[in-house]
């Protein structure tokens, strides 16, 4: 490399749309500054702390410190029976806590090998359905305040509640439900819960076009948006991305229909990728559009599954749950589709004990979350903002 | 007609009460009456009664009816709260921010007529006197910011400056397209050139063809240098806490909270002066309807020009609750590359219609 | 004790009447900082959101402990979170509430027995002042424990100290196995 | 292969997963265990530790095996035979489909096994975990330091004879 001498320096960045812009500022000397984000920062989302070196509005490299929200689940895991994990599942992703009881009930049910009652998978799906749009409208509302619009975080906020007592009136509890158990679930539905959730998903079908409206077709949100952070395909794959990040990459891959796990292969969803003519392909854009229209499909989903389940006088939704919990010798990875991405769990059972041996949860948020400092290089302090946001990051998981 | 307006301010200076110039008084002290009124009040409870509005909310209402007294409880709070300065903070420059930034807003108010008969100094550079003084607030939020000592009040600030700074640009020149259609830089002048019987049709919005591009760039400009949405990266929550205001408590913050209050209705009465006739009535006489007439005076001329601010207030508020932020560069890409361009366009076009056509 | 100090103790109508005015003002713009650290954090945003609208009570979120007179500590306070909530206390100005929202602030909640890496109660380190229990607390007993703050306040005065305010505050307070007797008395006669 | 006929009982992903071990087995010979036929999670195991890279490569870059993307890294610790050990989830995603698990084991005290976060980027911050609950250490790894306890947290939380230290930076730890 060519010596530039002392006082010149030599600065270079990429601009959005892919051009490199070098500029020298000349007898400037040009000190990095060491900006500590978080672990209390409005749009840290929690707890995160991102410690960044910035040549002024530039962030040259953001390297991001966990553990702020480190609750020790996997130790929790190993001191408590299979059933009395499921309360810690629902606290790890607070936000989807129903998707992550799935998660953590289809892996322990590989491990034992029961069959579930068809209803129970068909009221698992709803649920877990119903929770993935609540927690893709904290993503989209929490996003929109990270890039200062305030109203649509309110809007969010508002047809969530909805949602919440939906489920509140099926399981007893507004947000972490323990409802989802290792072969069934808590309740069976309550009486005219299918004519509610009708009524929900017709109400809610114009509030999301509204919201569409109000956010992804803003001008400015578009600009703040498209072209920042982008993530190639088969370098999102190598990163273990997952979810809607990796689908906002381009790749059509979805674990509900991959693994096929539950109902999902009777079901009739489409994988929702961008197709390039909004955003770029792989952008903070992509991300927030996947999400957006996986509320979409979600309620197609709950549609379907409302309307083909079987109805059962007298249905007892424990029936299916064993006595007492103790695989056979040996281990399992399980997973599901999260809201955030590939939900697994790792189980090794001994055999003898109720407990664990070993419960690892492979958190997605912890995955995507690790592309962070290849992601913010170069990008100015807003675009780091716009980033974290659009990874859509719950500390709970991150950290477990 | 000017002289029966004057006549009536006149008469009422001349008002002595026990030896005491009372009219005076009272001509001075209505204007800074309503800014305390309006600023300590209404700007900050209406925004919250905007926005909950917007947001399917009730807003303030507990305390007080409809919570009308929030502000008030605000304030006296904000007056109890201990006040912290940094131990490595720069102390003079800490404390002489928010001054700054509350006295330059507010100055301005000194030359703004709120009727035929309301103004505190009719000066004859009115209208840069009012421009240069809103432009101080920058060397207030410098102090402020960098005073701080914080990494995150420096960064509010710099963008601050650099964002007021261009700005100034486009709507000096937006402004100067208004001061060649009255020839006077006055701004009771103004109000006077926009008088007539048809109302609105005289104001310098609808007098020009081209007026209507100026008023937009000046309003655009206007929401950069109050740092209002969606041009508020200054203060941006999400990005920089709470900008270069973030370590300041109590009462220094209250201040600048309504120092921001204050300079927002100032832009807006500078626009409503300036292009929609100031405290001139918009409606026209029709035939024997003289509605013109019967909304002009004193009363009602305090009355439209308040009226017209608070409706470019809302608008404010009404993008701000719309819209999301821009990005620094993107700022600064707007300010230069269209805003300038068009305003010098502006500029020229009604040099010309000024000069050639009217 | 001195004479000034003498004299204020004795709640002279001056004295009262200004304290009931700026105990009014606190009370009535208690600004919380928005400082979420796990699930709560979720229930104290839809608190703020539009179907509880903490607004209501001019209670409005700040970003920066510089410009908030509350804290609500909402989740789990890990071991390397913990000097940071210090840090945060220290950096509000006085006067200056903790309300701790949520069983993990509390006493540790669930964790408390097996969480190596949480703090068991965030007691532990900074005083508090109104504690909210539940695991997420709803947001309706959020809204009565900011109310309880809110009469905390209104029992404070020039003279007294908070533990005395809070001494006052748990003589008014009333037993709610009675005010259950109460209502189930009323609900039978009428 | 004389068990033609329980392979018809077989999960096809048992059988998917005994290919790719095939591939690995004639590769790598001795440092490739037997298959585990586990029908819930099939696996191999990587006897030699310091190997474990090149396997890791293969894996990634044969067009026979193709796995793209690592699902996950866990850690365990097996205190009888005084060992540590991680667990791999692979999977060629979106290419070839096949799953399969890897496992590597290392000495309980200054046990080594060499860094895949190379090969797979999901595996820096999964070994650091692994590092940060567990103790061992990963070779080459570029940053290994504690991820979620504090730099100066003592001992390794999820070893199964894990002490709580009674007061961090002067705050009681335990209940």
């Amino acid at each position: 490399m060519q010596e530039l001498g002392r006082a010149e320096h030599t600065s270079v960045r990429v601009t959005p749309k892919g051009k490199d812009q070098v500029v020298i500022e000349k007898d400037l000397s040009s000190e990095e500054m060491i900006l500590n984000m978080g672990p209390q920062h409005p749009s840290t989302h929690g707890v995160l702390r991102l410690e960044c070196k910035t040549d002024g509005e530039v962030v040259i490299e953001a390297e991001p410190y966990l553990g702020y929200l480190h609750r020790c689940f996997e130790k929790h895991a190993e001191m408590v029976d299979y059933p009395g994990i499921v309360p810690f599942v629902d606290r790890m992703d607070y936000l989807a806590s129903m998707n992550s009881d799935f998660a953590f009930c289809i892996a322990v049910e590989k491990l034992l090998d029961i069959e579930i009652p068809r209803r129970i998978e068909f009221i698992r799906v709803i649920v877990s359905e119903f929770n993935r749009i609540a927690s893709h409208l904290v993503a989209i509302g929490t996003y929109a305040i990270d890039l200062g619009a305030f109203t649509p975080f309110l809007f969010c906020f508002r047809d969530r509640e909805h949602m919440l007592s939906l489920l509140e009136w099926t399981s007893g509890a507004r947000m972490l439900y323990n409802y989802i158990l290792i072969g069934g679930v808590a309740y069976d539905f309550p009486e005219g819960f299918k004519e509610r959730a009708l009524e929900f998903v017709g109400y809610f079908r114009p509030k999301a076009l509204e919201l569409q409206k109000l956010l992804t077709e803003n001008e400015i949100f578009v600009k703040r948006t498209k072209g920042v952070g982008i993530m190639p395909a088969d370098v999102a794959v190598n990163y273990g991305w997952s979810g809607p990040m990796l689908r906002g990459s381009g790749v059509r891959w979805d674990l509900r229909r991959m693994d096929g796990y539950s109902i999902y292969p009777e079901l009739d969803f489409k994988v929702c990728v961008p197709d390039g003519r909004f955003s770029d392909i792989g952008d903070s854009l992509s991300r927030h559009l996947v999400r957006a229209m996986e509320i979409e499909e979600s309620l197609n989903i709950i549609e379907q599954c409302l309307d083909r389940m079987p109805e059962e006088e007298g249905f007892d939704p424990k029936a299916a749950i064993p006595k007492r919990i103790r695989p056979k010798a040996g281990e399992v990875y399980g997973r599901a589709e999260n809201p955030r991405g590939e939900l697994g769990f790792y189980i090794q059972s001994d055999g003898k004990s109720t407990k664990p041996l070993r419960c690892k949860a492979r958190s997605s948020c912890f995955v995507n979350l690790s592309a962070m400092k290849e992601l913010s290089r170069g990008q100015l302090i807003p675009d780091l903002v716009s980033i974290i946001g659009s990874i859509d990051i719950v500390l709970g998981e991150v950290d477990r | 007609m000017n002289a029966s307006l004057n006549a009536w301010s006149d008469a009422l200076s001349e008002l002595h009460l026990l030896g005491l110039p009372v009219g005076l008084v009272v001509i001075a002290a209505v204007p800074l009456v309503f800014i305390a009124l309006y600023a300590l009040t209404y700007g900050v409870y209406g925004e919250r009664k905007i926005s909950a509005f917007m947001q399917d909310r009730l807003g303030p209402m507990e305390v007080g009816k409809w919570g009308i007294l929030q502000t008030l409880a605000d304030i006296l709070k904000l007056l109890q709260k201990e006040d912290i300065v940094n131990k490595s903070a720069d102390k003079f420059l800490f404390v002489i921010g928010p001054g700054i930034l509350f006295v330059g807003a507010f100055l301005a108010f000194a030359v703004l007529p709120f009727g035929p008969a309301f103004i505190g100094a009719d000066l004859n550079v009115g209208l840069f006197y009012a421009i240069g003084i809103v432009a101080l607030e920058v060397v207030g939020i410098l102090a402020a910011g960098w005073g701080s000592n914080n990494k995150w009040a420096l960064y509010g600030a710099i963008r601050s400056v650099a964002q007021i700074v261009s700005y100034e640009i486009p709507a000096a020149i937006a402004i100067l397209c208004g001061t060649m259609m009255a020839g006077t830089l006055s701004m009771q002048q103004f109000n006077l050139l926009q008088q007539g019987e048809y109302g609105f049709l005289h104001f310098f919005l609808f007098q020009n063809p081209i007026a209507w591009l100026p008023f937009l760039i000046y309003f655009i400009a206007s929401l950069a240098e109050t740092n209002r949405a969606p041009f508020d990266i200054p203060e941006a929550e999400s990005e920089l806490v709470a900008g270069y205001f973030t370590e300041y408590t109590g009462m220094k913050f209250a201040v600048i909270f309504l120092a921001e209050y204050g300079s927002m209705f100032m832009v807006s009465a500078i626009l409503s002066i300036v292009f929609l006739g100031g405290w001139n009535s918009p409606l026209p006489n029709i035939g024997p309807l003289s509605l013109n007439d019967w909304t002009t005076g004193p009363v009602w001329g305090a009355f439209w020009i308040v009226m017209k601010g608070f409706f470019f207030i809302f608008v404010q508020m009404w993008l701000r609750w719309t819209l999301p932020r821009l990005r620094v560069d993107q700022l600064m890409h707007l300010c230069w590359k269209v805003l300038t361009p068009f305003a010098f366009v502006a500029f020229v076009l009604i040099a010309v219609w000024e000069i050639y056509v009217k | 004790m001195g004479l000034l100090d003498a004299k204020i103790s004795k709640h002279n109508v001056l004295v009262t009447s200004v304290d009931n005015v700026m105990n009014w003002a606190r009370l009535s713009s208690l600004w919380p900082m928005g400082f979420g650290l796990a699930c709560c954090a979720i229930e104290m945003m839809a608190t703020n959101a539009s179907n509880y609208d903490l607004e209501r009570f001019g209670i409005f979120p700040r970003a920066s402990p510089r410009q908030s007179d509350l804290m609500i500590v909402a989740g789990t306070v890990t071991m390397k979170m913990a000097e940071r909530v210090v840090r945060l206390y220290e950096q509000m100005p006085e006067p200056r509430y903790v309300l701790s929202m949520g069983s993990c602030s509390n006493c540790g909640g669930p964790y408390w027995k097996h969480g190596y890496h949480v703090l068991k109660g965030v007691d532990r380190i900074i005083p508090v002042d109104v504690y909210v229990p539940g695991c997420p607390p709803r947001p309706e007993s959020l809204i009565g424990g900011l109310m309880k703050i809110q009469e905390l306040i209104r029992m404070e005065q020039i003279g007294i100290s908070r533990a005395e305010a809070l001494k006052k505050l748990e003589e008014k307070s009333m037993d709610p196995s009675q005010l259950i007797q109460e209502a189930r008395k009323s609900a039978k006669a009428s | 292969m004389g068990e033609t006929q329980e392979n018809t009982s077989q999960l096809p992903e048992v059988i998917e997963a005994k290919a790719v071990w095939a591939v690995l087995k004639e590769k790598f010979g001795d440092a490739v265990s037997e298959f585990d036929e586990n029908p819930t999670m099939p696996f191999f195991e990587v006897l030699e530790p310091e190997r474990w890279l090149d396997i890791a490569l293969f894996m990634r870059d044969s067009p026979k095996l193709r796995f793209t993307y690592m699902a996950c890294l866990s850690g365990v610790d097996y205190p009888e035979e005084k060992k540590l050990g991680i667990v791999c989830n692979l999977e060629s995603l979106g290419e070839l489909g096949h799953k399969i698990a890897v496992k590597v084991r290392c000495e309980r005290e200054g046990g080594v096994i060499s860094s895949v976060a190379r090969v797979w980027k999901t595996a820096e911050w999964h070994e650091r975990e692994a590092f940060d609950m567990y103790g061992m250490t990963f070779s080459n790894h570029p940053d290994l330091r504690r991820i979620l306890c504090p730099e100066d947290w003592e001992g390794y939380p999820l070893r199964k004879d894990y002490e709580v230290q009674e007061t961090y930076h002067g705050i009681k730890v335990p209940e």
